[in-house]
């Protein structure tokens, strides 16, 4: 066989070539702005940064001050109450809804709709009109005294021991609608035949839901998973607006911890092993997730 | 030419005051944009920070007095006002003296100081006290002991708002107040922390949970909010810097008759002297640079520190003006100042990095009645040991 | 023999549109009823509405002589088998098994009983403590019915159960679902839309099309003898050739004329009686046509062009050009012909169906 | 069932010639309409219809009052008499520092803002979503891990950064220093958005497509882009919101003269001038969620059908 | 006759998977070769690698003489049908034609020509103007075809382009396949793991398993004489029947014995020398066994008991239970047996197949 034509296997960079420079932002946030970034607030995170950032490695002691502080435990232990009970609520609420929606029912694009809007404001917008609702002088709880129940006592934004919970009421507000979304998707792409098969078998639809249905869905229940929990690291202006954190530092959150030791302290180094902590949170839950994700099947 | 100025005045009284200063910055035949950013100092440094570092400077920028610019200036972003400072002759008109010291780094001067701030305040509702069938307090211990009355009438002994910097403030002025100069000195100047957390301090502790007690159910955020109490008569009191002057001011009332000012809480003749500066960053453009020139003179002239302070109800940086339409409680203010009884505030000698953690600390006791004076004080000791 | 299901007048509206019309269907006990058609005919539709998962627009329908028109379908007494299996994919294949039985609060001895016996019968033994994603489509589908036959019901319905399957696979399960039935003996109501399917497993097919039941007869009957034009051309595979032509008088005796070439109508046997100068369609299956040496001596033969052939194997199949139109023959697949060929070819007009033009039912 | 089967029966003797009807119910299952089914579903539906809606209800109502009678108490009791005032302030009056026209600047800068932000976000992260799903190639993974990781670190963790990588390139402080900055924040879900819903059109088309001899960007714009409505809808969406209502670039990316609408926002709410003028601060924040929620409404439907395409199947 | 596509030492892994191994085929210019295989063999990667949609691992991919193995699609000389389809859903019919051309800036007046012929040869001119989602199965993969051929290109790749048929519409469009590489006579490559496609369409056919090609041969060949078990097993529906036994002298002839019944081996051609002892496997299609009458006289035949039996109209399948398993066997349609009842069948070696039991070759 006369062989022409090119023989050689041609240099792989090449190869493709558009679709690499089509890819050059990606590739450049991720690895510069992203990978770059991260690192360097870990590494900067060891050294004494005040107001501007400056090499002067101090080893762990902003750890050690991190870790001792009263605010940032109170931080941590808000987060994880708050990421809990708003991944278990939003989880529980949004398939409700999008079950309750999945009965063929009249009108579902305007309770769609009602449901969904929230999502389209604003933490900031949230947190204003939770606070509005939630205060008690002119809120639910005067409303509900003014009916003639005077003992009625409903603040959660002033009393420091449940106050994350009327943060969590607002954030549930206003992301279980894209929740429902989520799963409403997920169960209309579920084979009919299945519930035709368990209404054959006599299965009851309550059952049916939580023993075949929800278990079919793992893969929504997954995404919907990482989308919630990644807006639960980042909680942040949903309680700058509602109570800045207050009372005291009861609703305070690592990321307020991070915005205000970094910018208000002025201790860079501080706010960034803050960043440092969060950061290795997240990587602990996440990158086995996007190793099974992304790296570990391959897609065909 | 423009000139981009931020600052977080965003006040009634701030906003009256600062447009005195624009009023007079324009009549130079330049001009002033206004770049406010609500929400205090803590949101709006960070932005004002950002902006300077991001190589995006404005023309000015209002700082407290103090150490909250100091890196900036040492990063070699801040413009040097020796020379203009010399020319007019600063050094000579500013008093106190403390307050261009502040703005001092290695000799150069690069703010232009605005008004003297003092903490030691205590504002009272002459209506709520009469409503309450006491007379009105001459000094805290009458306050705290007129308490029980005004909370029978119905009425909200002590308005706190809820940001950090309130009550950290109120404690700093409980400290001043209560535990004298010496124990103020010792613990914030010389971050002495046997003193923080000497028997003392845990008097000033002991009157902070009372004020705690006594501030319980004023649910404002805002410090004009709480402030807005007091002069509707629904609270009796509050510890507040003299800037609450302005809003009583706004509100038409009058000192002595609506209500009744403390300084030093009616228990020290001293008070602190803080306040606001600006700061210019250094800019390119000519243009500019030379109207922060007229803006840094323009802010220290005579003309305008009148009519801003007079609207802000702080006190002016220069000894040599002349402010007879100044109310009573600024005159009892520029009493205590000409006799230089007026102590270096807690923004120059803490860092701001400090203060944030006395904030949180005070923010947490003040919010939660189940720490005790005790812990807070041991806390409170420990800050001050590691503070810089 | 007792009717097992029995369908009154039903119909059936999705909103404007009416799916089925009319229907009126009698199952004996103990047959295999097929449903035949070809896709959106309304078969499953049917089907739903016997197994209780549609509401009927109007009729009745009765399983064993109880009429469960409002019935749920668990109180029906039927299992139904999917073309998706539609197993439970989280549940092993035992519990896939048990869960409508453990639901209906059946004694623990009796589910595993069943359980063992249904594993049994379709030798699903050894997969009981494997998840479905773990098995092939053939053992999926044998697990399906397999939730089906532990329920021990009266009337089995499977909606296509072996479309996803491939050909092997497919005829093994095929055969597998009749002895099933010859074992059981249960009522059972297939739908499919795969002849083969249909003629090798039915006691009767019922031919549907547009929501009508077109012709409701045993698999020989249907093929040898379709009512109308859509039956006929409907049942194999190759289909049958048809021939729009006229029946003519020569010398007394009737002839069917097509492009010109004459083929005697002696053999057929009308059920309505034949006329002169009738439009007719004529229909002979692929296999009724007989090539050179298969043409029985005396047998009227034609001529006709090879145009191509398709060698299956075990059969050729050839595609002739004859009176004007291409017409296929199936012969043994060790006899090829070239294309271009000439070959000389009978129809066995015993087997041949007529049709009127016009009304396209048989004469 | 009884008095059912006696209509029926009646029904049937109409047409006693036709029918071959027997005993027993006939035709369509009766379904009450206030069967206990459905009591229970547009119960639960109504009661949480309700708690989504009541603080929309709050704010437009208070909007609509004036301070006195806000003063008086109830927030959820209707205006007695209505007026626009607020808005108008909230809109055109409302005052921070020297600055007295209220939303109204913001909302050009917002519009300002989010055009570009919008497209360019979408552009970038459509076109990698492409090359991901369909012009694999090493390491390209690895990157688009990376991405996803970076989804969820917290913005304030990378604003320091930020702000010095764009003070390098000089951009710091203008309109593309804040597009690159949304486009960024706004990659990593975008990009598997369109990652996966690329992945999950027929992989054959794209195939066909290059046999035809289409290169990559033939292939992008006139084979996959036609398709991709539901996806760009919903990419559009998200962005819209996010940009929208993003506060801390705006804040601190942007300087006075081109403050967002968020910002004056917070500017106008934070700024109190005596008492707090609630029913200004309502109209300021319906007004600021105007866009968003007008941009819900209208392809609430398509986010639905996009959501399912792109998101469910990971 | 000059090769057309030549594959030398092609090997292709998916990361530590190996799907194609060191496989070479030559495929003769006008030549239509079926790759046949079930399911995951490799066969869409084998044509996706000839089209350079896949980069190959090792060897040479070579097109007209033209080493094409690092080309691009597009200059390859190819043409590809999808199981799919894989219409431009938002384009016209004549969209879809025309866009490669378009692509490759062909002038105006010469695509319409070549849409123009393509629209003849396929029948499809009167679709010109309609969307793709407005078109029926058959009618897409006709535009699909077409667009291949407006392309005017050397090789045909099709892969399984009439699975997603159904029978009726699958049994059409083979035909015209088969007109249209008797017309156009290009090269065609064909992928597909129905049988009777292959049987029907190849000039050769490949079949694969595990990414080997097992046997390379024309249709009769590969059905008559497959080369191994798997080939023997494959081809053929229902399935050539086994039987797993030795060889064994009687009387000086070699006769095969599996469960007691004896078969003489007279009639059988072996390829390499049998000798007694040897375990083999017999393979016998099912039409090649005579029932009853079909009996030549004097042919050695045995008892067997109907199991079950499958018409199928033309056709008749019987299940017979012989020698401990179960056999099927082809009938005509018209002979019909009730189960359990007793036949007597007879095998024809002649085109029987033997295999070693070990190594699984024909002997
Ligand atoms: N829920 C529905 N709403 C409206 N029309 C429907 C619905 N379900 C089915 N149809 C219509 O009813 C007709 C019959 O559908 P059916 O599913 O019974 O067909 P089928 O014979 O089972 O077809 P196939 O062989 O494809 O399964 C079709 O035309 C279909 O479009
Ligand atoms: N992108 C891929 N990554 C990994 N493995 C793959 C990929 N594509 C195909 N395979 C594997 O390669 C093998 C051959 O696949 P291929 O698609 O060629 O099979 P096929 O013979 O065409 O099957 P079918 O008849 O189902 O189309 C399969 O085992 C498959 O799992
Ligand atoms: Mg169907
Ligand atoms: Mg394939």
């Amino acid at each position: 066989m006369a062989a022409t034509g090119r023989t050689g296997r041609p240099n792989q960079l090449f190869r493709n070539l558009n679709a690499k420079i089509a890819s050059i932002p990606m590739i450049l946030i991720a690895l510069v702005v992203f990978l770059g970034g991260s690192v360097w607030t870990v590494v900067y995170s060891f050294t004494n940064s005040k107001l501007l950032p400056r090499l002067n490695f101090v080893g762990l002691d902003q750890y050690d001050r991190l870790w001792a502080s009263a605010r940032w435990i109170v931080s941590i232990q808000n987060l994880a109450i708050y990421g809990i009970l708003s991944l278990i609520f939003s989880l529980v609420i949004g398939f409700v809804l999008a079950a309750l929606m999945d009965q063929k029912i009249r009108f579902e694009n305007v309770f769609r709709t009602i449901f969904l809007y929230p999502f389209a404001l604003s933490f900031i917008v949230t947190g204003l009109v939770w606070q509005w609702v939630l205060n008690p002088e002119f809120g639910i709880q005067s409303v509900v005294r003014s009916l003639g129940f005077t003992d009625f006592t409903f603040d959660p934004l002033y009393n420091p021991s449940i106050v994350i919970y009327g943060i969590l009421i607002a954030g549930l507000w206003q992301g279980t609608g894209l929740v429902m979304c989520l799963m409403l998707a997920g169960l209309r792409g579920i084979d009919e035949d299945i519930w035709k098969a368990a209404r054959v078998d006599g299965i009851p639809m309550w059952r049916t839901y939580l023993f075949i249905i929800i278990p079919m869905m793992r893969p929504v229940f997954i995404t919907t998973l990482v989308i919630i929990a990644s807006g639960i690291v980042k909680v942040y202006d949903l309680v700058v607006a509602q109570t800045s954190g207050g009372p005291g530092i009861a609703s305070e959150v690592p990321a307020k911890y991070v915005y205000d030791y970094m910018f208000q302290a002025q201790n860079l180094g501080q706010g960034f092993a803050a960043s440092t902590m969060m950061l290795l949170t997240v990587a602990i839950i996440i990158i086995p997730w996007a190793y099974l994700e992304f790296g570990g099947k391959k897609r065909g | 030419t423009d000139l981009e100025v931020t600052h977080w005045w965003t006040s009634g009284g701030e906003a009256a005051a600062v447009k005195e200063l624009a009023k007079a910055f324009d009549a130079t035949g330049n001009k002033w944009v206004d770049g406010a950013i609500a929400g205090s100092g803590g949101t709006a440094r960070p932005i004002m920070i950002s902006r300077i570092t991001g190589g995006d400077p404005m023309g000015a920028t209002q700082f407290n007095h103090g150490r909250q610019a100091q890196e900036l200036v040492e990063a070699g972003l801040m413009r040097d006002l020796t020379d203009l400072a010399t020319k007019e002759k600063w050094k000579e008109v500013i008093k106190p003296a403390s307050l261009l010291d502040s703005c001092t780094i290695d000799g150069k001067i690069y703010c232009a100081p605005v008004n003297i701030h003092s903490w030691q305040w205590l504002w009272l509702s002459n209506e709520a006290f009469k409503k309450a069938g006491v007379d009105v307090p001459k000094n805290w211990n009458d306050f705290v002991a007129a308490a029980p009355a005004l909370k029978k009438a119905g009425i909200q002994p002590l308005a706190l708002g809820g940001q950090p910097w309130q009550a950290s403030g109120l404690f700093d002025t409980l400290a001043l107040s209560l535990g004298g100069k010496d124990l103020y000195m010792k613990v914030y100047k010389d971050k002495d922390a046997d003193a923080a957390g000497g028997a003392d301090m845990a008097k000033v502790f002991k009157a902070a949970a009372d004020a705690r007690d006594m501030a319980k159910g004023s649910n404002v955020q805002d410090w004009n909010q709480a402030t807005n109490l007091v002069i509707t008569g629904k609270a009796g009191g509050q510890i507040m810097g003299d800037w609450a002057q302005g809003e009583f001011q706004l509100a038409g009332q009058t000192a002595g008759k609506d209500y009744s000012c403390l300084p030093g809480l009616g228990l020290s003749d001293y008070i602190t002297t803080g306040g606001d500066a600006f700061y210019f960053p250094l800019l390119k453009d000519k243009e500019k640079a030379k109207a922060q020139e007229v803006l840094a003179s323009t802010i220290v002239s005579p003309k305008a520190q009148v009519a801003f302070n007079l609207k802000k109800g702080s006190l002016p940086i220069r000894g040599d003006v002349d402010l007879a339409s100044a109310n009573d409680c600024m005159k009892k203010g520029l009493a205590i100042v000409a006799k230089g009884n007026a102590l270096i505030s807690t923004d120059q000698l803490l860092s701001a990095d400090t203060q944030k953690q006395k904030e949180d600390l005070f923010s947490q006791f003040f919010a939660n009645p189940s720490m005790t004076a005790d812990a807070a004080q041991k806390r409170f000791a420990e800050i001050i040991s590691s503070a810089d | 023999m007792n009717t097992s299901v029995s369908i009154r007048d039903l119909s059936l509206n999705f909103g404007a549109v009416t799916v089925l019309k009319d229907l009126n269907l009698d199952i004996n006990d103990g047959e295999f009823l097929v449903l035949l058609g070809s896709s959106g005919c309304g078969k499953s539709t049917l089907l739903n509405c016997i197994a209780g998962l549609l509401d009927v627009s109007e009729g009745q329908i009765f399983i064993k002589g109880r009429n469960v028109t409002w019935e749920e379908p668990k109180d029906r007494g039927i299992g139904m088998v999917f073309q998706s299996y539609a197993l439970y994919p989280q549940m092993t294949v035992e519990k896939n098994l048990c869960f409508g039985l453990e639901v209906a609060k059946v004694p623990k001895a009796d589910i595993e009983k069943r359980v063992a016996r249904a594993a049994e019968i379709l030798q699903i033994g050894p997969l009981l403590k494997r998840k479905p994603a773990a098995l092939s489509g053939g053992q999926r589908q044998r697990v399906a019915i397999g939730r089906a036959l532990v329920r021990d019901v009266d009337v089995f319905l499977f909606d296509e159960p072996l479309s996803n399957l491939d050909a092997k696979l497919r005829s093994e399960l095929r055969v597998e679902i009749k002895r099933l039935h010859q074992s059981l003996k249960n009522t059972m109501i297939y739908v499919t839309h795969d002849q083969i399917e249909a003629l090798t497993l039915a006691d009767r097919i019922a031919i549907m099309k547009g929501g009508v039941i077109q012709q409701l007869a045993d698999p020989m009957t249907i093929y040898n003898r379709p009512k109308n034009l859509f039956v006929a051309g409907f049942i194999g595979s190759p289909s049958m050739n048809f021939f729009r032509g006229d029946v003519v008088e020569r010398g007394g005796r009737l002839v069917f004329i097509v492009g010109g070439q004459e083929f005697s109508l002696d053999g057929y046997t009308a059920e309505t009686p034949l006329a002169p100068g009738q439009k007719v369609v004529l229909g002979v299956r692929p296999e009724h046509i007989a090539v050179d040496g298969d043409i029985a001596p005396g047998q009227e033969a034609h001529e006709a062009v090879v145009d191509i052939e398709e060698p299956m194997g075990a059969d050729n199949l050839l595609w002739l050009k004859l009176a004007g139109q291409v017409i296929s023959v199936r012969i043994a697949g060790t006899r090829r012909y070239a294309p271009g060929s000439k070959v000389r070819l009978a129809f066995d007009m015993s087997v041949a169906s007529l049709f009127d033009a016009g009304t396209e039912e048989r004469i | 069932m009884a008095d059912h089967s006696a209509l029926n029966s009646v029904a049937a003797g109409l047409d006693p010639a036709k029918s071959r009807l027997g005993e027993g119910p006939s035709g369509r299952k009766p379904k009450p309409i206030l069967s206990r089914r459905n009591i229970i579903l547009y119960g639960l539906l109504f009661v949480a219809a309700a708690y989504y809606l009541l603080p929309l209800y709050v704010m437009v109502v208070t909007s609509l009052k004036g301070m006195p009678e806000i003063r008086m108490g109830n927030i959820f009791s209707p205006p007695m008499e209505i007026t626009f005032e607020p808005w108008v302030k909230a809109w055109a009056e409302a005052c921070t520092g020297l600055n007295c026209d209220g939303l109204s600047r913001g909302f050009w800068n917002s519009v300002r803002i989010l055009v570009p932000s919008v497209l360019v976000s979408i552009i970038i992260a459509s076109v990698s979503g492409y090359a991901l799903a369909n012009w694999k190639f090493k390491g390209a993974e690895l990157f688009f891990s990376i991405l996803v990781i970076g989804a969820f670190i917290p913005y304030q963790v990378m604003i320091y950064p930020i702000v010095i990588l764009l003070r390098e390139i000089g951009i710091y402080g203008t309109l593309t220093g804040l597009v690159i900055v949304h486009t960024i924040f706004g990659m990593p879900i975008l990009t598997l958005l369109f990652r996966n819903y690329f992945a999950s059109l027929p992989e054959e088309l794209f195939k066909a497509a290059r046999i035809d001899g289409a290169g990559f960007w033939q292939i992008y714009f006139r084979i996959m882009l036609p398709m991709s409505l539901p996806i760009f809808v919903v990419a559009m969406i998200l962005q819209v919101t996010g940009i929208w209502n993003d506060f801390l670039f705006g804040v601190v990316f942007t300087r006075p003269d081109t403050y967002p609408m968020t910002v004056q926002l917070n500017n106008i709410v934070n700024s109190v001038q005596g008492v707090k003028e609630y029913n200004v601060n309502m109209a300021a924040t319906i007004l600021t969620g105007a866009v968003p929620l007008i941009v819900y409404f209208i392809s609430g439907r398509l986010f639905v059908r996009g959501i399912a395409a792109g998101a469910v199947k990971g």
